[in-house]
């Protein structure tokens, strides 16, 4: 309830400050003493404005993290946010007017094809974007920008961290199937997935890993039954998929009943975090997901525990996805570039900020100088259902794993090489 | 005289009705031919086959020894068939003048090819001479450039007159073209009609209820009834038939 | 009567007025208003090409998303691939590629479905359309594809540099306006005026000798090649030929640019695709509002002002003149088909 | 054999659930010529009411609660209907399709944002009540107890659609009115009033869809556009808003995914739109359409 009081307010200040943005260029951010504005384009909303309000909650604890301790060099943070509407257009309408008013800062950028826009725009624009989350390897791989960069996982470190940690606690497991979306993304970490399995695998137990051909089921789709009947025909030990929110959901309820989840030992959730686990309470698989921040896993450092207890005092949502804490990395790492380079022009702030290595919610970070992309831990946490937690599920295991080891070599430029993984 | 057109065993059904059975029919060329019958007798059919609006389920039409079964009606309407409709047909959105420029234009198109379609914006200076002969000759100045559907009834009927005129054809078909008109209206379309009739050396065919229209028109005389024909000739001799007396007349 | 040159002359004047107002827009406004602006450029006339087929020969397309996205995506994979070819045989490309689709699907589907069915028909294949690009890994599959260059156009003795989006802006309104001229030019030459006549009674036309289903289906090939050609001179601008451009969310700007801007009128989907702009512009920062809104807003333009802005403006204004004047008439349903 | 069993009872699952939401939109389509897009928004409201009802009793749910929340959100829904024909539809009536198509599509957008405001934007998802959260097997053949009570849904709510449009008073009036209502006027019918009746009925059957499918799939404010596409297909397939087209037409486009899934899996989801396609194609009017008379 707070949440929505909140948000009403929210919005009429945003409506009254949208308005108010000088139509014409005479306003500018770089004014040495004012606040730095850093642009947030993201979605706010749609289906995926879910997403967009995490972002903008991490954010905005980000800046109010900063302005708290003095700001930068004595300057403030200040935020302005856009509406991309997950979609390249709107997006690169919002991109090029903020940074028409002077905002050349900007982060929020979650879906791939909207980041894979943004770099040539940057370039021609002058700005630099921060991606919070942006699943395709083509942004640190063929499709490589200076002005882009990756402040969390990389497809390959987390679903290559996902493989090695199952390998290791279940190495009896060699049999694995896949149901992932007929998408882009869908395909990206299933390449991902099959080839780090048959690469691990064999290094850690000396045995072949037998994966099947994976199932791809379409986009929003109210009716999975026919896929997980394909997946019950499968003979697998292990189910990795990739499947993503609602159709998640989806696709778990449905198959359910069928018995999927009683028939194989591991189900690998590359990235639903507890997005499955909230919607379904006491019916959630068991089942192991990646997150791009898990607060537990965290516990101690000052970062993580006030994001998450400013997350919760805000929302009143004891669940908060990791999208937040990639935001909330990218304030930081703006913070870290723009104190390291005394300045926020976009030509300083990219040579700042490649090489940069700086605090999160997830711990160290470091963004690699040769392709923008943030090396940080791999987190993944095993969702059980539990009769006595009030919400009917409960983490039982989670584990942190070393992002150094698990992060592909940089190849900016390159098209990604699944046999170095 | 020269057949206009003939038509051999036309049957026609919608559904499970059977609207027209075996029907034939002859249309003379310069013959002012009026189908009349009860209604639900099949005249609006027949006239729909006969047009081109409607296909027909078995049977043969020819058109000046042509063969136009198979013909879809604007193919009709190129060999020279002109027709009105019961209710007018005029587009509604267009000024009286539009709808005419519209009608001489699409002809100039039939006799020259798209030559003349991709023009300039204006109409033609021919066209638009033509379509204000029209005009006069019709009566229908005065509300020119209204919508065409904030004409009176009886100009919407003149409209679509000039409109079949316009094309030039050798065949005017008019559906029931005094429906709905006083009585002072009537006698001047029938007048109107006689006189383009006369100037232009139409052949007609027209469906007509009322019988002073009937009479004041007719060449010829045809009765149809229950979808089939069951008189046809002179109006005198048809009107002392005894069946049609007995079926039509005697309704009346 | 009507004046014709004078009817020419004033919308000559409309055409030449916008280009001057779109010209100096980049002197008072940022550039990613001037962004906003080439889009809503492009938008004009693809709201325009999209009305040509309503109000023209009154079909209602559901699917002209599958246009824009054929032009976009021809040209995309020209600048791409084929880096030799001149801009303006790109640009060509699109614009046939978007003709061709037009030609092929109207030809089995005009044959066959009117009016609700048309609709979703076309709704369906623009659908299939967009799976098949997001299937095909030339066509960059979902990401699209990216980093489309802008183009220098050589005229032989001096050439045009296009590459800043700046220049390319000024390229992009001045086609705009010649197209939409053009077509204006189009709907009131014979061929428009006979289009209109089949919207406003498909049967009378038809006994007027004119085959209606070959000038329905040439009129959707008409619209489908400027759709295409919009999508076309978008693709440079915005860098990027995604698949969202194929989604059927797509397929209805242009229905949502002509009923708010006003169908009833040539210039009715140019005045809806800047309102739309504008309302786009004003929520860019609002939080979840944004379908409750636009909905909203159509529900009222439907209702209260069926006749779009345009159409309301105008009776508005014949209204005050004529103290007896009814307001912009709709166009009725005309079930009817011409056999 | 196992595998062709299945096929075919997830094909029908497939078409009962889109059936139970297209039965309402082919009434409509019937009679007011107008293809509702808002169909699947209250659909989703409908779901969401359910939802509600069923939190407001504690959230266990024995299987007759889960019936009383879904004819809940029928009646919470219908009475929208009746709003929204008093408001939208009523004024919309002489004017063409595409308007009354287009707003439609607005109430569509209305009633996603709404969605949005009342539930927020979480995904939430309802479990079968337990009585229908087990398995029954038919041989070597398992087939879940809900998606069983989905098909019977589908094939009972047909068979009510049948008698009440075949046998009823209302039903005669109703057809007598997507026949003719000029004539029907004439013959001195409230057309008005049947017309009412009609969306009203209609609505109340996209929120008893709504109720009864909300734990066929997750709830979120994209569950109003999920079943549209396919739930117009089948009113389109079947033709001109007969109910005994649709009911086949479903079964036929719910083999047609299902089969096509089955022998061709790397193209998911692609079968019903090619199908719709071609369906349309070859017979434009629809399975049990009329061609109409010019």
């Amino acid at each position: 309830m707070t949440y929505r009081i909140s948000r009403r307010n929210l919005v009429k200040g945003a409506a009254a400050a949208g308005l108010a943005m000088p139509f014409i260029n005479l306003r500018t951010a770089a004014a040495q003493d004012g606040p730095i504005t850093i642009g947030i384009v993201t979605p706010l909303s749609g289906p995926v404005q879910l997403i967009g309000n995490f972002v903008r909650q991490g954010a905005e604890i980000g800046v109010a993290h900063i302005n708290a301790n003095g700001g930068i060099n004595g300057r403030q943070l200040a935020l302005e946010f856009r509406d991309s509407k997950a979609n390249p257009n709107d997006a690169s309408v919002a991109a090029r007017e903020l940074i028409g008013s002077g905002v050349n800062l900007q982060l929020g950028t979650i879906s791939s094809a909207v980041a894979l826009a943004m770099g040539p725009l940057l370039e021609s624009e002058g700005g630099v974007v921060l991606t919070s989350g942006a699943g395709t390897e083509k942004l640190n791989h063929e499709n490589y920008n200076a002005h882009v960069f990756r402040v969390g996982d990389s497809p390959v470190s987390r679903n290559a961290g996902l493989v090695r940690h199952i390998v290791q606690s279940r190495p009896e497991i060699r049999k694995w199937g896949g149901i992932i979306p007929d998408h882009e993304y869908g395909r990206t970490t299933w390449k991902i997935f099959d080839a780090a399995m048959r690469k691990i695998v064999p290094e850690l137990t000396g045995e072949e890993a037998q994966i099947a051909d994976p199932i791809l089921v379409p986009y929003g789709s109210g009716d999975y039954r026919n896929y997980i009947t394909q997946a019950m025909r499968l003979d697998v030990e292990g189910i990795y998929t990739s499947v993503y929110g609602g159709d998640a959901v989806t696709l778990y309820q449905q198959a359910k009943p069928f018995g999927l989840f009683d028939k194989i030992d591991v189900l690998l959730d590359s990235a639903n975090e507890f997005l499955v686990a909230t919607a379904m309470k006491d019916q959630t698989p068991a089942h192991w997901s990646g997150f791009h921040w898990y607060y537990e896993a965290n516990k101690g450092n000052p970062l993580s525990d006030e994001l998450y207890a400013q997350y919760v005092e805000r929302t009143g949502n004891k669940y908060p996805m990791g999208w937040a804490a990639e935001a909330h990395a990218g304030i930081m790492a703006y913070a870290g570039a723009i104190a390291k380079a005394g300045s926020t022009e976009t030509g300083d702030v990219i040579a700042a900020l490649k090489g940069l290595e700086f605090d999160s919610a997830t711990g160290k970070r470091r963004i690699r100088a040769e392709d923008n992309q943030a090396v940080k831990n791999a987190e993944l946490a095993f969702i059980e259902p539990s009769a006595s937690a009030p919400d009917g599920f409960a983490v039982t295991d989670y584990v942190s794993l070393d992002g150094e080891k698990v992060i592909e070599p940089a190849t900016p430029g390159q098209p990604l090489d699944t046999t170095i993984l | 005289m020269t057949r206009m057109m003939e038509a051999r065993g036309i049957h026609k059904s919608y559904g499970p009705v059977r609207v027209l059975e075996d029907v034939d029919f002859d249309l003379e060329a310069g013959e002012a031919h009026v189908v009349i019958g009860p209604n639900g007798a099949g005249k609006t059919t027949l006239f729909r086959c006969l047009s081109g609006e409607s296909r027909i389920d078995g049977g043969t039409i020819t058109l000046a020894g042509e063969d136009i079964t198979g013909l879809a009606g604007w193919q009709r309407v190129k060999r020279g068939i002109g027709r009105s409709f019961q209710v007018a047909r005029i587009f509604p959105d267009m000024s009286a003048f539009e709808n005419l420029i519209v009608a001489i234009e699409t002809r100039e198109r039939v006799d020259k090819g798209l030559k003349s379609t991709f023009g300039l914006v204006a109409p033609r200076a021919a066209v638009r001479g033509e379509a204000e002969d029209l005009v006069v000759e019709l009566g229908l100045e005065g509300r020119l450039d209204e919508p065409a559907s904030t004409l009176s009834h009886g100009d919407k009927k003149r409209l679509e007159l000039a409109m079949s005129l316009a094309l030039k054809p050798k065949l005017l078909m008019l559906d029931e073209p005094t429906a709905g008109m006083s009585q002072s209206d009537r006698a001047e379309a029938v007048r109107l009609i006689a006189q383009v009739r006369e100037k232009y050396g139409l052949t007609l065919l027209l469906t007509e209820h009322d019988m002073e229209v009937v009479f004041g028109l007719a060449t010829r005389l045809t009765v149809l009834h229950h979808g089939a024909i069951i008189a046809s000739g002179e109006p005198h001799k048809v009107r002392a038939d005894a069946r049609v007396r007995e079926v039509y007349l005697g309704q009346h | 009567m009507i004046d014709y040159r004078r009817r020419m002359r004033a919308n000559l004047a409309i055409a030449v007025i916008g280009l001057v107002l779109f010209a100096v827009f980049p002197l008072v406004a940022n550039s990613g208003l001037v962004f906003l602006a080439g889009l809503v450029a492009v938008n004009i006339v693809f709201g325009l090409s999209w009305n040509l087929l309503f109000s023209g020969v009154g079909l209602l397309s559901f699917g002209h998303a599958m246009f824009f996205a054929g032009g976009a995506y021809a040209m995309a994979v020209v600048s791409l691939r084929l880096p030799d070819l001149p801009f303006a045989g790109g640009l060509l490309l699109g614009a046939m590629t978007g003709g061709i689709i037009a030609l092929v699907f109207g030809y089995i589907a005009l044959r066959r479905a009117s009016g609700v069915y048309f609709a979703v028909l076309t709704l369906a294949f623009s659908e299939l359309v967009h799976i098949v690009i997001t299937k095909t890994t030339f066509l960059g599959r979902n990401d699209g594809l990216v980093g489309i260059p802008r183009p220098v156009i050589n005229l032989g003795v001096a050439s045009i540099d296009l590459t800043s989006a700046l220049a390319y802006y000024y390229f992009i309104i001045v086609a705009m306006a010649v197209v939409a001229f053009a077509l204006w030019s189009f709907q009131n030459s014979p061929a428009g005026r006979l289009i209109q006549a089949i919207r406003q009674d498909p049967v009378r036309t038809a006994f007027l000798g004119t085959d209606v289903r070959s000038w329905q289906l040439t009129a959707f090939v008409l619209s489908g090649t400027i759709a295409a050609f919009c999508g076309a001179v978008m693709v440079p601008f915005a860098q990027i030929a995604s698949p969202e451009i194929a989604y059927w969310t797509v397929s209805t700007e242009p229905i949502l640019f002509t009923l708010l801007g006003g169908a009833g009128h040539f210039w009715g989907p140019a005045v809806g695709a800047i309102l739309f702009g504008a309302i786009d512009y004003a929520t860019r920062a609002l939080y979840g509002l944004s379908e409750i809104t636009v909905g909203m807003l159509l529900l009222g333009v439907v209702l209260l002002m069926p006749g779009g802005l345009l159409g309301f403006l105008l009776s508005r204004r014949t209204a005050a003149r004529r103290l007896t004047g009814s307001g912009k008439r709709v166009p009725m349903a005309n079930a009817e088909k011409a056999t | 054999m196992v595998d062709i069993g299945l096929t075919v009872f997830n094909g029908l699952a497939w078409g009962m659930a889109t059936f139970l939401v297209a039965a309402g939109l082919t009434l409509i389509f019937g009679i007011l010529h107008i293809l509702n897009f808002a169909h699947g928004g209250f659909f989703m409201i409908g779901a969401y009411v359910a939802y509600s009802v069923m939190l407001a009793f504690g959230g266990t749910m024995p299987l007759w609660l889960y019936l009383v929340a879904a004819i809940a959100a029928g009646i919470a829904v219908g009475g929208m209907g009746w709003g929204v024909d008093k408001l939208i539809l009523r004024r919309l009536r002489h004017v063409e399709d595409a308007y009354s198509l287009i707003a439609t599509y607005a109430l569509l957008l209305v009633c996603v944002g709404a969605v949005q405001l009342v539930w927020g934007l979480n995904y939430l998802s309802v479990m079968p009540p337990p009585a229908l959260n087990s398995v029954v097997f038919l041989g070597d053949m398992f087939m879940p107890t809900y998606t069983i009570f989905i098909i019977a849904c589908g094939i009972l709510a047909f068979i009510g659609l049948e008698i009440f449009i075949s046998h009823t008073e209302m039903g005669r009036l109703i057809r007598v009115v997507a026949a003719d209502p000029w004539m029907a006027k004439l013959l001195g019918l409230n057309v008005r009033r049947i017309y009412l009746v009609t969306v009203v009925f209609s609505f109340a059957l996209a929120g008893l869809a709504g109720g009864l499918l909300m734990a066929n799939q997750s709830l979120s404010p994209e569950l109003g556009g999920i079943f549209l596409l396919q739930a117009f297909g089948v009113v389109i397939v079947g033709g001109m808003g007969s109910i005994r087209g649709a009911f086949i037409a479903a079964i036929l486009l719910g083999m047609i995914e299902s089969f096509g899934t089955y022998f061709v899996p790397q193209y998911p989801g692609i079968f019903f739109l090619v199908a719709l396609a071609v369906i349309l194609l070859i017979k434009p009017e629809g399975i049990m359409g009329k061609e109409q008379t010019a």
